[in-house]
């Protein structure tokens, strides 16, 4: 056990899982670095240096550098999970799916049903995500719902150093294609973490705060900020819940309905434009099968329907925020 | 080395299937026996034969939406098959494919992809497998002319020739895409040339000519096993039919369609194996009466299956979810 | 007025558009069809058959086939579009647009927001939708979800003859990016469809029937399929009110709203899979906006998690039919 | 015909303001006065000015992340760009865009981007409404080698060909996309070459050499402007810095970033007019002060002006919703 950064526990992750099995490797753009060049390659580990070592560790049959064809970088994935490894692909930014989006969601997420369950496809899609990093609209978006949507996708999105371990891990030991949500702003945030190797299942929720007057369901990044709120609100006697769901496909559904029997109110933050969010997946279901505990509307703190504004002031306005946290939890706990 | 007479009738046969078989789905479509759309390969049959007769279950390929030549040169089962395009209990897939779909892991045959430019990217995965856990396998990834346009397909060749993994293209120039002839949708003067220019050999071969295709073939076979490198082919067909079934294809006039037929693959084969005697009419007609029988009882099989559970509806989405 | 079917209001409002203005333009594969091939070509008119005859109208400069490269196709028409034509790309069906998204909701749909207002991109990418027509996994999905949370695209999915031509033809006139999502299953229902060009605005649902005891909100094909119910229950004396909102973006919320202020009950019927669907995205919105009016819980009949299933018996079960609509409506209604 | 005197100053002006902007950027960014990241065109000056130098207002490009010298080169107001770069109120793009979306459709900038391969089919529809509208004006493609291989680019080479537009494709070969060489990434012989077996004409240029660059655009223009179709350039040049600033760069040797160094397209430049009597010193160095003050009056307005109205979050999403 020691402090490492979420950064730190996904690269330590990547490094047991491929000492473990040698099925396990690495594929994207940079994720090795250097290749071609004068010096030496190896000495990147991928623009965020989630990758860092492995390739002087493991070597170029394990780290392996692409040309910048995230089609082919997918295809390439799923071709080798389908046929007996493990790979981990990288998708620098979230926003870079637009242009591989249909060996995602149409080949390596449908394999298994179009073929009446006679493939597997174990493999993982990391890839970071998030505003708050001044990358203006092509860098800094989440897109979250774009992979919930799609059956036999699974979808991830740890919130802290320790999460982001456990369940890379799970991911990479699970026999379909995961897609693991890094956040940007938390890859330097610290916390112990052990050194050991652990999994944390897909689709339980981690209760992060316990409360009785109000559910707050955050996502990645978000849930700092939901429990930043709980803690101001808590200094008025106002007790928040604050649940992670950490994976979003699947979702536990259970933990959150459990809750808002309890609490009887739900505000969801979700950074995302409101459409067809998170933020809706949740609040409907509530709004069905958790109808006979609430007490007040559903509020959802999102992004607004615009993309991601690069000046930063636009730019935490447009996050999520405190403030707007606070506004809505006021406005369920005053609804009468 | 000369393919010795059960190769060639293994050939024959092979070829003869597909012929019978997609001649059936065209009459069992008509009948409305076969929900949906399909696409037959119907004039194709040296190419997918040529390309796969070497393969073995542990080597790749991925196919199209004209898949059904591919998936029995590969050795699928005709019986399975024929369920699965009659989305019927029993199918390759359990019904849940359809004639877009057909895969048989156990075969090597990773689908039939309903996505134009959809298999080139997992072809490269599945021989980049074979590379890392050095097989000495290959993976094959068919496009058509028209797939030869799409981004994933360029990227495919680009990423091959970098990763340096035995992936081979085998573009098969049937003259259309849909309803547009390749002359006007691929802006290059060959399609063989541009695999060329992205970095690895790049070949035309006769597509109506089961030796050619079968010797080219060869070649970048031996390439791909010894770890050399991606390979191309532009196998130069012709689509006997219309784009999908009932496609009445007006835009071809009656001299194009019967110079098509007048080199027809099946035919060709037989002349050449019965002249060289290396194989005399009675071996061929022994295969037909046998091939016909077998897709005549796929069929009446298929015809007879049940469709598959309601239950079915929701499994086989995850491995564990 | 004539007859006409869905198929040919749409081809009439294309033509009627191309006629009016010189720089509408159709581009896309077949659309005129037959290029380079022995016969004329023009002959074609896309594979349903939408662009027929306008080819041999307006010729080779205002119908433009393409290569089979779905990126390039969006990406000319956009580019076109910001340089002063209106083109209508289509996307022959709707479960392509995985090769091209990024041209989509990275590039045309945030051109305007990126560039401070500065960029106009009137363009329409028509597109075949839907389940229903033993297409297989890969050419049976809806999708709307996905574009309907893209800040910068504009939505539209109708369900009649009628609002085809009307909404196509406030697509093509309108200068923001517009999917125009039609429905494989409805190209051959008939009505009655003025001859002339006409205008249903955007975001103004239909109250397609008047009732009292339930609201049922239904998008594209899924319209007629609630009409039916509603007309089963009305029998029993139940009073149905169905809502097709026409346009999933923008949504017209206030029609929604005063509906579920007068029924209290709502059942949301959509095509497609639960997650992150329009299902949800209008359940969390009643559950906030309406939460006052709700007597009961908000159910959504959509299809499973799943991908579209090939088998006739399989599909027909996937897609909401009747005997689910009118088994959540009955447990609205019965709900205490 | 050669350049006159005022286009010689002109070319000198164009690039010395993207040297001076630019080492300014990095400057401004190590302090932290610039959000975000941001990739710096230094050493690739003769690229950029070269290819628009010919161009009109009427003319479009098309640009790359790495966008800041072909704004400047196409015309783009320093003052608005500096302002957009800094995230400020009166940027190009209102502050809404930043460093990686500098767009001015006034100019004919259609906008750099963040995408890799994303411009590349947007220049052919810029393409294709000049060609529609028969103006005579072209689209340029701006691409990095890394961008080379994105699919979206190779469907608009072969798109361009097939509808027979004026598009124009630089790609910029600098060496490296990120922190990988092309030499790796790149499996083809060559990007031009690769771009010729689409269909077009393509040529190698010293991307160091105004000259060459500018007169190889030439050729493409002229094609262009004469509506025969699409050309590409593969403009070999250096990228002095890192991918982006603080990209330590620690994979390329010290002797390679000299080697780089010493080809700097401008002192070159300065060396050829002046040795030709073309220009003399005192002509460059007035440019340079007057460059060198427009700069410094730039970033002084950006660090003076205020962000953005914040109700300007959510106007400019539609024309109308
Ligand atoms: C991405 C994508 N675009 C378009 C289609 C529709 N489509 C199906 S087959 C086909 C033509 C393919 O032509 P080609 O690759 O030459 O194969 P062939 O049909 O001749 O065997 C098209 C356009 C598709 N399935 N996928
Ligand atoms: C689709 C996509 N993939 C990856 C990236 C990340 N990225 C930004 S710039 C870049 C390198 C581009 O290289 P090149 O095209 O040679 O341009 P250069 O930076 O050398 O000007 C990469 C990989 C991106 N922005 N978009
Ligand atoms: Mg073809
Ligand atoms: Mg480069």
């Amino acid at each position: 056990m020691s402090k490492k950064t979420y950064g730190q526990a996904i690269n330590e992750a990547l490094r047991g899982e491929m000492l473990r099995d040698p099925n396990v490797i690495i594929i994207g753009e940079d994720v090795a670095g250097g290749h071609g060049a004068s010096g030496e390659p190896g000495g990147v580990g991928g623009v965020f240096g989630m990758t860092a070592g492995l390739y002087k560790e493991f070597g170029p049959e394990r780290v392996l550098d692409t040309p910048i064809s995230e089609s082919a970088i997918i295809g390439a994935a799923s071709g080798a999970a389908v046929t007996g490894m493990r790979p981990v692909a990288e998708i620098m930014f979230v926003d870079f799916v637009g242009v591989c989006f249909d060996q995602i969601y149409n080949q390596a997420a449908k394999f298994r049903y179009m073929f009446g369950g006679k493939a597997k496809t174990p493999m993982v899609i990391r890839t970071a995500i998030g505003a708050g990093f001044r990358g203006g609209a092509q860098h800094s978006q989440t897109l979250h719902p774009l992979f919930t949507m799609v059956p036999g996708l699974k979808v991830v999105i740890p919130s802290n150093a320790y999460d982001a371990k456990g369940l890379l891990i799970s991911a990479i030991r699970d026999d379909d294609p995961v897609i693991f949500m890094e956040s940007k702003v938390l890859y330097g945030q610290s916390m112990e973490v052990p050194d050991e190797a652990y999994r944390i299942p897909f689709g339980e929720a981690n209760v992060v705060r316990e409360g009785k007057d109000l559910t707050f369901v955050a996502f990645g990044a978000m849930v700092p900020r939901a429990l930043a709120v709980a803690q101001t609100l808590a200094a008025e006697g106002i007790s928040c819940e604050v649940i992670d769901p950490r994976t979003t496909s699947p979702l536990d559904e259970d933990t959150i309905l459990e809750s808002v029997a309890k609490t009887g109110r739900l505000v969801i933050i979700d950074e995302s434009p409101p459409r067809c969010s998170l933020a809706a997946d949740v609040g409907a279901m509530v709004a069905d099968k958790g109808f006979r505990s609430l007490k007040a509307p559903i509020k959802a703190v999102t992004c607004p329907h615009t993309p991601v504004p690069f000046a930063p002031n636009l730019e935490d306005e447009y996050m999520p925020n405190p403030r707007r946290i606070e506004e809505a939890a006021r406005a369920v706990l005053g609804y009468r | 080395m000369q393919l010795s007479r059960d190769d060639l009738k293994r050939a024959y046969r092979s070829m003869f299937t597909i012929r019978t078989f997609e001649e059936r789905v065209d009459k069992e479509f008509a009948l409305g026996n076969i929900p949906g759309f399909a696409h037959v390969y119907l004039g194709q049959e040296a190419s997918g034969v040529g390309v796969c007769f070497d393969l073995t279950n542990d080597d790749y390929i991925g196919s199209t939406h004209r898949g059904h030549g591919h998936c029995i040169a590969k050795g699928c089962d005709v019986h399975g098959m024929m369920l699965e395009i009659m989305g019927k209990q029993g199918g390759l897939c359990g019904g849940k494919g359809g004639s877009m779909h057909i895969a048989d892991m156990t075969k090597g045959m990773l689908g039939a992809n309903a996505i134009v430019g959809g298999s080139p990217p997992i072809a490269v995965g599945a021989a980049l497998t074979q590379k890392l856990k050095k097989t000495g396998r290959v993976a094959v990834a068919f496009s058509g002319d028209g797939a030869s346009n799409q981004g994933t397909t360029f990227e495919a060749l680009n990423m091959a020739v970098v990763l340096g993994v035995p992936a081979i293209f085998a573009f098969e120039n049937n003259g259309y895409g849909e309803h547009t002839a390749s002359s006007y949708a691929v802006g290059a003067p060959s399609i063989a040339e541009r695999a060329r220019s992205f970095g690895m050999p790049a070949e035309v071969v006769d597509g109506s000519d089961f030796f050619a295709v079968h010797q080219a073939m060869g070649r970048a076979l031996e390439r791909g096993r010894a770890g050399e490198g991606p390979y191309a082919l532009e196998i130069v067909c012709s689509r006997f039919l219309g784009h999908f079934i009932g496609d009445p294809q007006a835009y071809r006039l009656p001299e194009e369609l019967a110079q098509a037929r007048g080199n027809d693959p099946i035919p060709r084969f037989r002349k050449g194996v019965t002249e060289a005697a290396l194989l005399d009419d009675a071996d061929l007609d022994a295969i037909e009466s046998e091939v016909l029988a077998e897709v005549e009882d796929a069929v009446a099989k298929a015809m007879a299956a049940p469709r598959p559970d309601i239950s079915t509806l929701e499994t086989d989405v995850y491995v564990r979810y």
